[in-house]
């Protein structure tokens, strides 16, 4: 297939058109930008900008691309990686998705991003296009994307709008994910009206690559060319980037174009296997995917990532709707689209492998030695900027923040709200609430199996995916968040979120070793948000230089918010781990007969931000303690347990306490058990309904084969971490029967676990 | 039994996979002409009785709340059908 | 283009097409596996023929030629995106019009096994009967299915007993399946129902039928995923066979260990 | 550019679950005057010039062999259209 020239003859505003009418007056406000912020490209520039040159800085400076209110806190992550945790790092933060070393010359690259406005607007093709998205992030990083993750919030699950987006965005999680052949591997379900109408829709990727197929976003080499390449470029989200991702909403606010996208699944397939073909065939010199600012971002920041400059011309471009303005060309936000450098030798290769996947492609330009980023329409100069200025330039901003004068009555609110009578209908109404009841009929909506090398997904603690057949080498995922205990305290809910995904990794025996972000926060032209934004990246910062993980990339969403009311700081962190072969994986539940159980770590009378509490419908003091000495130790003991074959079940415990982890446990198998809680009540003082519903931190339970029970115990106690014996695998009685206070049915549990999101959705 | 016909249609702008899936598989089998395919949705709404002006009411609030989705899809169509009509 | 051209980059390593052992009797069997630009368990399916023990060839949905396969393998995914109906487009890419003719012609006419997908596409092929809608729930869906083999006698079937039954994971949409029914009377008085559901009809499909075959029993459709019960760990939780370990079931293998065996046999 | 329209709706006696699930859902949001809901396909072939007999013969024959499924659906019109017609 050839590339088409399109030639249309606009009222264009070229270079020179600006430079002799100084004084015409252009719609920067309606397209986002500050004054202060338009003086700023108009010093740059020298002159005015030209249309298109506005089109283009204010997509790129928007929010949503540019970060310029949270690039001052997110220097921290590269500030505080000390060399030890830069050992596995091949890509840090700043390229597409970082790249970390698994050994064997395989690396893993993954990311997570938000697609949370879109999303609300139509769930279905919001939530689609934002695992499209994550895709290409990967791809463009030379990787074949290996599997996928889906970490959720929703508005109350009884709110009249909820199942409207509910539907929506699984449907388009699976609809798109399903349809690229990648396993869904894990992710989160929360509901809490905070996220009324700020629902959060965030989707991880992750790829394998060899060490040597690494490939990076710059244009380098003058006289090299430009290509764009996959589906063609219409209206689609023109104004997203910059309208949708980074204001709040306002649906009186005309859209000319719009500003929905809609995804083509099917052609993102066809993209992933032409662009693993030429990797393969070493036929790109670099790439980049084209996503939020669509042509502006893939230029400017191929051309200012490289050694030179670029020139453009975008009449080239192949279009689906030809009345687009060159502005608009610019800025669309069309999805399944790639751009590439290739070399002038590797032309006729690069045309035949896009001819032989049916891919549409035209070459655009080339890379020049100028420095400059010159477009063209048609000949004439439309654009003429510095790409720096572009791309990395944008504006910073050092917002005010404060922190919030309600958080010292919040903290001071501990949770008083005094104990169930029954524990058994406690536990059972804690096992069907909206966060801790199944998420299967999600789940059920995935793929998990295509590919053939998923070793654990739902529901176990991580996505566990085989990279090399040979050795069964491999990765670990987890994503986790708890929006409660960042509101109560910011600084500490990053670092419990960090925290819950290492030891959920661990937990099913890999070794952590990198960390991936999405940050939801409200506006951060309010101050306090600003704040509750500048704890939390502090202490996830702190806390991965703690736990020895480095960030490798991640994403910010702001404006989350409806009216003046934020939604809670939702810092959703992924740990990746490694798995030197994944054939040692722990399940999270156990299965043989007279296994012992043990809980490992202590546990305090912490209910404030719990399930408990919020079922209680209270909100107030003090997350957990967090001790991330404890949480390290935990973590080697349960990789050591898995490496050495200790443990044949193991399940970390989290949000609903022991009583969320032993209920789990026994349905994972359906296989019931014994439990004693005596002991654990005097050891720890605390009774037994703070047993069972505390949240504190640092614990698991695992089943030990009674073989190993002596070793199991040797190596708790020379690490020096408590352990105690409470209870015993039963396959005869098909119930958690916690001895002296209550007999659970296993078929009783499952039907409240199981029936409550099928109840709201089915 | 009369029946009101809804036709639903992906808005111009937006992308259509569908048709355009389609538009490449016509010259795969020999059917060089035409220029592009859009695939929408058709309804056939079944009345019981007579259609009366509340009833033809109905069908163009389901159209628009239901059965269409407005941020991608127009209505294009609803419309009482004779009986084996069009 | 030719097959060894499209060989992609695979994850795990480069991908063995060889058989593991070379004195086996196996030697020079080849099951092809075609590759739609949509295709999804197209490597899981060349897994699962190696796992069996044979070598697979890669087929190419463009090409017009067969290779000269033993049988072939039409897998699971969206062949060209699908948004039509699953299959519709496919039933006229140039390399099914070979396989639609190597397939007609009695007991020794090449094997063909469509699974979800390929299942589909063999239906609007007319190599087997009947159709196939969306699920009468309307959503994906991707769980560990129990299934019952009703005739161990088809190329695909051999391995197993009659009635045996086996866990398998089924994911699907479009998975209900529908003919009218004189002809579900025909399949059913033919034998040709070679898989249905048991404990529960996941989809709608008429008289639980999850797999069925042509007259001469070379042609098999089939719903849900053998290619993702063959090896352990990475297979459902559970097995009809018994109790295995986590994600240790690989009831599906008996698929093709079947078409080798009547191919050497 | 004058399109052809191809209509397809799935056979009487073939269940329809999306039919069926729109039809249970009318009554939940007050619209209570339809008896059943059958949902089909409806395609717009956009011809690049005039629309020949030719044009028409092959817009026919990609009813029956691609946009329709004969075992399962029925195509219950090909036309040409006005523009904005329907
Ligand atoms: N939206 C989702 N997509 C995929 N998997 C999910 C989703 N929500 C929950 N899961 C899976 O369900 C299981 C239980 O979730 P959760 O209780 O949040 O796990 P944990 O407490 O261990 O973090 C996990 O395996 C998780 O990955
Ligand atoms: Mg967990």
């Amino acid at each position: 297939m050839t590339a088409e020239t399109t030639s249309r003859k606009f009222n264009i505003d070229t270079v020179a058109n600006a430079e002799a009418t100084p004084g015409q007056a252009l719609p920067w406000a309606e397209l986002g930008l500050k004054e202060n912020e338009y003086q700023r490209v108009e010093e740059i520039l020298g002159r005015r900008p030209t249309g298109a040159e506005l089109a283009m800085y204010s997509v790129m400076w928007s929010e949503h691309c540019s970060y310029k209110s949270s690039k001052v806190h997110l220097r921290q992550f590269g500030d505080k990686v000390t060399d030890a945790m830069k050992e596995h790092l091949l890509v840090g933060i700043g390229e597409n998705a970082g790249v970390v070393d698994i050994g064997d010359g395989w690396a893993v690259t993954f990311k997570v991003e938000s697609h949370n406005h879109p999303s609300f607007v139509e769930p279905y093709q919001g939530a689609a296009t934002g695992v499209g998205g994550i895709v290409r992030d990967i791809i463009s990083m030379g990787a074949r994307p290996v599997a996928v993750m889906d970490p959720l919030r929703f508005g109350a699950i009884d709110h009249p709008d909820t199942a409207r987006l509910v539907h929506g965005i699984v449907a388009g999680i699976g609809g798109y994910g399903n349809s690229l052949g990648l396993p869904n591997i894990g992710g989160e379900v929360v509901f809490d009206s905070v996220y009324q109408g700020n629902p959060l829709v965030n989707a991880l990727a992750v790829g394998v690559l060899r060490h040597e197929d690494i490939r990076l976003a710059n244009a380098s080499g003058a006289g090299n060319r430009v290509v764009l390449f996959g589906a063609r470029t219409g209206g689609d989200g023109i104004g997203g980037a910059s309208v949708l991702a980074s204001e709040s909403f306002d649906s009186s606010k005309p859209s000319k174009r719009p500003a929905v996208q809609v995804g083509d699944p099917f052609a993102e397939k066809v993209l992933i296997e032409c662009c693993l073909e030429l990797f393969k065939a070493s036929v790109v010199e670099g790439i980049q995917d084209l996503g939020a600012a669509g042509i502006s971002c893939a230029t400017s920041e191929l051309a200012s990532n490289g050694d030179g400059g670029m020139h453009v011309e975008l009449t080239n471009v192949l279009l689906r709707d030809p009345s687009l303005t060159p502005g608009e060309i610019l800025m669309s936000e069309s999805q399944e689209r790639m751009m590439a450098v290739v070399t002038p030798e590797n032309v006729g290769a690069f045309e035949a492998i896009m001819d032989r996947w049916a891919v549409e492609y035209s070459w655009l330009g080339e890379v020049t030695g100028t420095g400059r980023l010159i477009i063209e329409w048609d000949g004439e100069k439309i654009v003429d900027v510095d790409p720096r200025t572009v791309a990395h330039e944008g504006p910073v901003y050092e917002r005010p923040y404060s922190r919030p004068a309600w958080l010292d009555g919040v903290q001071a609110d501990a949770f008083a709200g005094g104990q169930p009578t029954d524990l058994r209908e406690a536990v059972l109404e804690l096992m069907a609430s909206p966060n801790m009841c199944s998420k299967d009929w999600v789940t059920d909506q995935y793929d998990r199996y295509v590919q053939g090398n998923t070793a654990l997904a739902m529901p176990d603690d991580a996505g566990v995916v085989r990279v090399d057949e040979e050795t069964g080498l491999g990765v670990a995922i987890s994503t986790d968040a708890n929006g409660r205990y960042s509101y109560l305290n910011p600084y500490e809910g990053a670092r419990l979120a960090l925290a819950e995904a290492y030891r959920n990794v661990a937990t099913s025996g890999a070794e952590p070793l990198a960390v991936t972000d999405c940050l939801n926060f409200g506006s951060p032209e309010d101050p306090e948000v600003m704040w509750q934004f500048a704890e939390t990246v502090r202490g996830l910062a702190d806390a991965c230089q703690e736990l020895g993980v480095p960030v490798t990339g991640g994403n910010v969403s702001l404006y989350n918010q409806t009216g003046g009311v934020a939604i809670h700081p939702t810092p959703v962190v992924g740990v990746l781990g490694v798995f030197d072969d994944v054939a040692r994986r722990t399940p999270s539940g156990w299965r043989e007969d007279g296994q012992a159980i043990y809980l490992l770590g202590t546990t305090a009378a912490e209910l404030d931000g719990s399930e408990w509490a919020n079922l209680r419908g209270h909100l107030g003091g003090q997350p957990p303690a967090l001790d991330l000495a404890a949480e390290k130790t935990l973590a080697a003991i349960l990789v050591n347990c898995s490496r050495d074959g200790m443990i044949d079940g193991a399940h970390d415990l989290s949000e609903g306490g022991l009583a969320a982890g032993l209920s789990e446990m026994a349905l994972r198998f359906g296989v019931g058990a014994r439990i004693g809680l005596d002991e654990l009540c005097e050891r720890d003082g605390i009774d037994a309904f703070t047993a069972l519903f505390s949240e504190s931190q640092a614990r698991a339970v695992v089943a030990v084969p009674r073989s190993e029970e002596v070793r199991f115990n040797d190596m708790c106690t020379a690490r020096n971490f408590p352990t105690i014996r409470i209870g015993v695998v039963d396959t005869e009685n098909q119930a958690l029967d916690v001895q002296g206070y209550f007999n659970l049915p296993i078929a009783q549990l499952r039907e409240a676990h199981e029936g409550t999101l099928p109840k709201h959705f089915g | 039994m009369p029946r009101i016909v809804v036709d639903v249609m992906p808005k111009p702008e937006i992308l259509d996979p569908q048709g355009k899936a389609i538009a490449g598989a016509l010259p795969r089998i020999g059917l060089t002409g035409f220029a592009g395919v859009r695939q929408g949705k058709r309804f056939e709404l079944t009345v019981d009785g007579e259609v009366t002006a509340e009833v033809l009411e109905q069908a163009r609030h389901a159209a628009t709340t239901l059965l269409s989705n407005p941020v991608i899809e127009d209505v294009t169509r609803v419309e009482v059908i004779e009986e084996d009509g069009q | 283009m030719s097959a060894a051209d499209i060989e992609t980059p695979l994850i795990g390593g480069p991908q063995p097409v060889a058989s593991n052992n070379d004195d086996s009797p196996l030697n020079g069997v080849t099951v092809g596996v075609v590759t739609f630009p949509g295709s999804l368990d197209d490597r899981d399916a060349v897994r699962a023929v190696r796992l069996a023990g044979g070598s697979a060839v890669q087929l190419w949905h463009g090409d017009h030629d067969l290779h000269e396969v033993d049988a072939v393998i039409i897998p699971g995914g969206f062949s060209y995106g699908d948004y039509l109906r699953a299959g519709a487009i496919s039933r006229f890419a140039p390399l099914m019009e070979q396989i639609a003719r190597a397939a007609s012609g009695g007991p020794d006419a090449l094997p063909v096994l469509g699974i979800c997908n390929g299942f589909q596409v063999l239906t609007e092929a007319h190599l087997l009967p009947g159709s196939m809608i969306k699920n009468n729930h309307l959503h994906f869906i991707c769980r560990d299915q129990r299934l019952r083999v009703e005739n161990a006698e088809t190329s695909w079937t051999s391995a197993y007993a009659r009635d045996e039954e086996i866990v398998i994971p089924l994911k699907n949409q479009d998975g209900q399946f529908v003919a009218d029914n004189r002809t579900l009377d025909e399949l059913e008085g033919e034998g040709r129902v070679v898989f249905r559901y048991v404990d529960g009809n996941p989809n709608g499909s008429r008289r639980d039928i999850a797999g069925i075959s042509n007259i001469a029993g070379n042609v098999v459709g089939l719903m849900p995923h053998p290619e993702h019960a063959v090896e352990a760990g990475f297979g459902p939780d559970s097995s009809a066979r018994g109790e295995v370990g986590v994600r240790g079931g690989t009831d599906g293998l008996g698929i093709f260990t079947s078409v080798l065996k009547k191919l050497v046999g």
